[in-house]
């Protein structure tokens, strides 16, 4: 029995584990590790109109329990995604979640509208959250409204489901959520990073040359696990979860939060081999916990007890 | 092939201030394919800190599958290194990236290999492999102070080796680049600070250069782009990954 | 020479180090460790007008590099805090920061009224950023236009200088500084914690009884630097910056970013003798990295080179 | 005194299934007052994990300056302490509370120390203390199952020694209060789980009775108020504070 098939908008998930956008390129440096079929999806690293050479180095620096990044949207822009690494990825028996970023309106809606009509995308993640890009991006995720409009459009052109990618650098995620909601999307992922930054000892200045980056990893699990708390009740939407996860017991945690399935980030940079081993270990912790399956864990935290009958804990 | 491999500790200690010399025992030896490759290292199963460390390989054996690491005590990472002791297993993955390309030189010609500081160690395995082959080996080596001096025996072995020190306490007074100009040589290779590799590639533009850089780095296997350089190549719009691409670098091909 | 201290609105510090509020209670539990007159200042835990018993247990938790905390403001209430333990302290030479809250307006003027009488209270710090309260606290610290009236409404009242202690849990946290400025504070003490939450892996249940519970430590570090330093070049201010510092290098890091004082939090409740030690290792580091005074260090993250012409690195 | 002391480690082993004896030499042995006490430990210098870990006080020994901490490895905290060795160092707050009264038992009279799985430690202290007293003592210990039991001959030569487990593999099935009633005493002693205490407490409403209790707790001396619990007292609004009122309390002084 697969204990661990969760079905999303678009998605026909193996298990709920995912790569989570910017940490994994495009699959083929892990492709040397593992077989990506064994992943529930992939969402691929951010994808622009022209391509994007990014912010200057150093670009990213070490924190505690935790990494920023400032990377920029570094990619080789929509032509070659689809010419080179879509029909790449093609090989392995895995969804593609694909990551639309962008300066103005116009850029998203001409990336969603090609991107999403590619075989093997299953969905698109509308990134408006994106704190290291100067035009557009922090805007998309912090204005309720401009967020809606923005999900409206992209909505319009899209071949395949729409889930959107929240900021964490907001007064209330929940409006941001219901925004998005009212705009019609088909889904959310949160958290994205949050916005930080490292000051060099000796000279003072700012480690990134971009200045500030995204927090990630461990340190930022708490804000993600009580935003996801939140958003998962003022919603009727699903959520992808992320931010910090390393193990089965986080993908359990983001799930208990509302989550119905989770990626993972800056945990591949420090494990390669770090999906597999989760999607390995969940079937034992599950069985140590009392679930027959996966789905019984979403939403445990805000349920009334008893919700599930046939949990045995 | 990379790997993922929880290596065996087989000794390690202290082989100038704050110097130390890492041997371990890994089959990821067996992969290894030129000097100048490196491992990532993850010191702690935890979380402080959370990446890995990028760490030259500086000797290898693939009979004995055995490799010697040589790094200087620097951060939290380098300093949890320190404690590791024989027996011990360490979280290694490797190896990474493209090494010296020692087929650019010929049997006969001389090449010159300058380090500086922590920029030395990759050169000991170049400099064994090239005497190896029949290449005479030129080393010149910079340090800040007579007690960072290390492996100066062991290269000297190899060939004609200068030590150049910043504040002259041994060997010759000054940098490394003083002392270049000094010798003739077909071939050179470096690694060490930024300012010396470009103090460097100006200083040859007729000559082949290779040339070996540092950058923070995350994933190390080309996956997150952390650690680009651009082209060399104005028109070329792209960029090259130091950790994949590089670390070794023909002059030129990449801005410094 | 003291190459510490340290001169802010109503404060002659003696070195830049003080305690942070709510991590040091009233400052009895410390004096045992060591003579507090060591101190740059005290910010004494959250005073309300009326006692308070604050929220129920567990009210800790620990995250990856970091701690949630929903103690509720727990308190023995202004007049206690005026009878006893105000006078106690004053056999200390240190200033006391008196950190005030409330539920409503008026219970704010109440206190800061009268707590800013007391010979040794130099400074009020308004928290209008306890995220572990239901009625008021978290509204004053989100909304720019609510919390300059709060600080109009209290420096009438101050008979010493009132800092306002922000919130992170907001889009814009310039924007809120820049309220307070003009509701006439006279220094900003940043930042409060971040909202959080952790699940039991076994119950799927939140582990604070108040299910959410506020971010600090060593994690929340490089999201402080940021505010801080973005707030530092956006008004005249003085800012007491905290959010993990552990270090004297630490302390150097904040003040690069544009802080002026630093207060330590978490780590007391780790290391009981950590703000003594910090200030034993400031000269050392500051001899280290070429400063003849910490007053250098201020706001060398955007200061343009040279601006320092003693400087020895 | 309350000290913070880098303790040295003398022994370690484990005595049940994941139960581990700790023995340390510390000078802070010389201000603990009363047998309940507890210390608390700084498991690792770095940020993971973050806070102290309090442990009881098992037995101590002030000639020698020793003491012995009892604790079941559970999650990152304790996992680390199982790594440490003789000869190395652990950074210990302490003596933190205020212990069980002994005072409060009459030589000739009859003490009751019940514990519930790692409630049981700090009997240990208590007993020997009591007997050296002159008060006849009886135990009862309740475990989870046969490989957790630890201790039994140790409690045994101080006196009468139930052992309970929840699934009947060694000693009496049950719980400890199945136990109690079969015993009488002129007061008792105990520390376990919350709802083993709450029993107790309810059962003997005319007895002396002393309890342990278990909190989370952040600063482990008072200053945070993470630790509270509400006065037994309802009309008295204000709280204790279980590390530094307690963590042992007279049954009825603060609500379970
Ligand atoms: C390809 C490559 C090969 C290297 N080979 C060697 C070697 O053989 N011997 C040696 O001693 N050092 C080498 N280094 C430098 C070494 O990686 C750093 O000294 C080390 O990462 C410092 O870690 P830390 O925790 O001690 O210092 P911290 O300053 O605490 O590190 C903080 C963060 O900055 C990064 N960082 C700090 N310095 C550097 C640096 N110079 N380059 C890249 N990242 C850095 C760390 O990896 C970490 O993420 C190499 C670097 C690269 C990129
Ligand atoms: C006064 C007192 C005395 C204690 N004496 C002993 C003893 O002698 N032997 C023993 O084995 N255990 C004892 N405990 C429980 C012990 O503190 C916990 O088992 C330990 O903190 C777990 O840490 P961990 O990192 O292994 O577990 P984790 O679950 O990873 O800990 C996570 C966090 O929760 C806290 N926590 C978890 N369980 C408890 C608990 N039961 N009580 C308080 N905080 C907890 C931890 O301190 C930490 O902050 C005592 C607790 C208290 C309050
Ligand atoms: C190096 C790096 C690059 C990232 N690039 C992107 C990106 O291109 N698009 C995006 O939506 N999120 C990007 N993110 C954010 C992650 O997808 C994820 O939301 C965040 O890192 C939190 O998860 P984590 O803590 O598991 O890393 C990036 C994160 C990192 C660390
Ligand atoms: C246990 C605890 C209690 C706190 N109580 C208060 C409080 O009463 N008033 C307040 O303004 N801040 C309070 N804070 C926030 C701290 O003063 C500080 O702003 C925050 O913890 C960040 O600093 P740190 O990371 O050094 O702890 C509390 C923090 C902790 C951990
Ligand atoms: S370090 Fe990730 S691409 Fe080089
Ligand atoms: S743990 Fe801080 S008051 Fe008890």
């Amino acid at each position: 029995m697969n204990r661990l098939n969760v079905e999303l908008p678009g998605l026909r998930l193996k298990n709920p584990i995912m790569p989570a956008s910017g940490c994994f390129g495009f699959g083929r440096e892990f492709s040397q590790f593992y077989d990506l079929s064994k992943l529930g999806a992939i969402m691929i690293k951010a994808t622009t109109l022209e391509p994007r050479f990014g912010n200057p180095t150093p670009r990213v620096a070490e924190t505690a329990a935790g990494m920023l990044n400032a990377i920029g949207l570094q990619n080789p822009g929509l032509e070659k995604v689809i010419a080179e690494e879509l029909p790449w990825l093609s090989q392995f028996d895995v969804p593609i979640i694909a990551n639309v970023a962008g300066s103005v309106e116009e850029d998203y809606v001409a990336v969603a509208r090609k991107i999403s009509q590619a075989a093997n995308v299953k969905a698109l993640e509308l990134n408006i959250s994106c704190p290291n890009v100067k035009t557009g991006g922090i805007a998309f995720g912090t204005i309720p409204e401009v967020a809606k409009q923005l999900t409206r459009k992209v909505k319009e052109v899209s071949a395949v489901p729409v889930y959107v990618k929240l900021s964490p650098n907001v007064s209330n995620i929940v409006e941001m959520a219901q925004a998005v909601e009212a705009g019609g999307a088909d889904g959310i992922t949160m958290i994205n990073t949050l916005v930080g930054m490292r000051l060099d000892i000796k000279t003072g200045k700012p480690i990134l040359a971009n200045l500030t980056g995204g927090l990630s990893g461990p340190a930022i699990k708490p804000i993600a696990i009580r935003m996801i708390y939140e958003v998962s009740q003022a919603v009727s939407l699903p959520i992808i979860g992320m931010g910090g996860v390393q193990s089965a017991e986080d993908v359990i945690e983001f799930l208990y939060a509302g989550a119905s399935a989770v990626a993972v980030g800056t945990a591949n940079l420090v494990d390669p081999l770090v999906c597999p081993a989760i999607i390995d270990d969940l079937p034992d912790v599950l069985e140590r916990l009392g679930y027959e399956h996966i789905k019984e864990c979403i939403g445990r935290s805000w349920q009334r007890d008893g919700q599930f009958a046939n949990h045995r804990a | 092939m990379i790997r993922k491999e929880l290596c065996k500790i087989l000794s390690q200690k202290e082989i100038a201030a704050n110097i130390y010399e890492l041997r371990v025992k890994a089959t990821l030896v067996d992969d290894i394919r030129a000097p100048g490759q490196f491992v990532h290292v993850r010191v702690t199963n935890g979380i402080d800190p959370l990446l890995r460390r990028p760490i030259s390989i500086s000797a290898y054996n693939q009979q004995t599958e055995q490799m010697t690491l040589i790094y200087r005590k620097e951060g939290r990472g380098t300093s949890l290194m320190v404690q590791l002791e024989p027996g011990m297993e360490l979280d290694i993955l490797g190896p990474l990236g493209n090494g010296f390309p020692i087929e650019e030189v010929s049997v006969g010609e001389t090449a010159l290999l300058v380090g500086g500081g922590i920029g030395v160690p990759p050169l000991y395995e170049l400099s064994k492999q090239l005497v190896a082959k029949g290449v005479n080996v030129i080393h010149i080596l910079g340090f800040q102070t007579k007690s960072a001096v290390f492996y100066e025996k062991e290269f000297s072995k190899n060939g004609l080796t200068f030590i150049t020190t910043a504040d002259g306490t041994y060997g010759r007074k000054g940098f490394v680049t003083d002392v270049i100009k000094e010798v003739s040589f077909d071939c050179l290779y470096t690694c060490g600070p930024t300012p010396m590799l470009r103090a460097i590639e100006q200083g040859f533009p007729d000559k082949r250069v290779f040339l070996s850089l540092e950058e923070r780095m995350a994933c190390g296997v080309g996956a997150c782009f952390a650690c680009v350089c651009q082209s060399g190549d104005a028109a070329d719009t792209s960029y090259k990954k130091v950790c994949s691409d590089g670390p070794v670098f023909r002059a030129g091909e990449v801005v410094l």
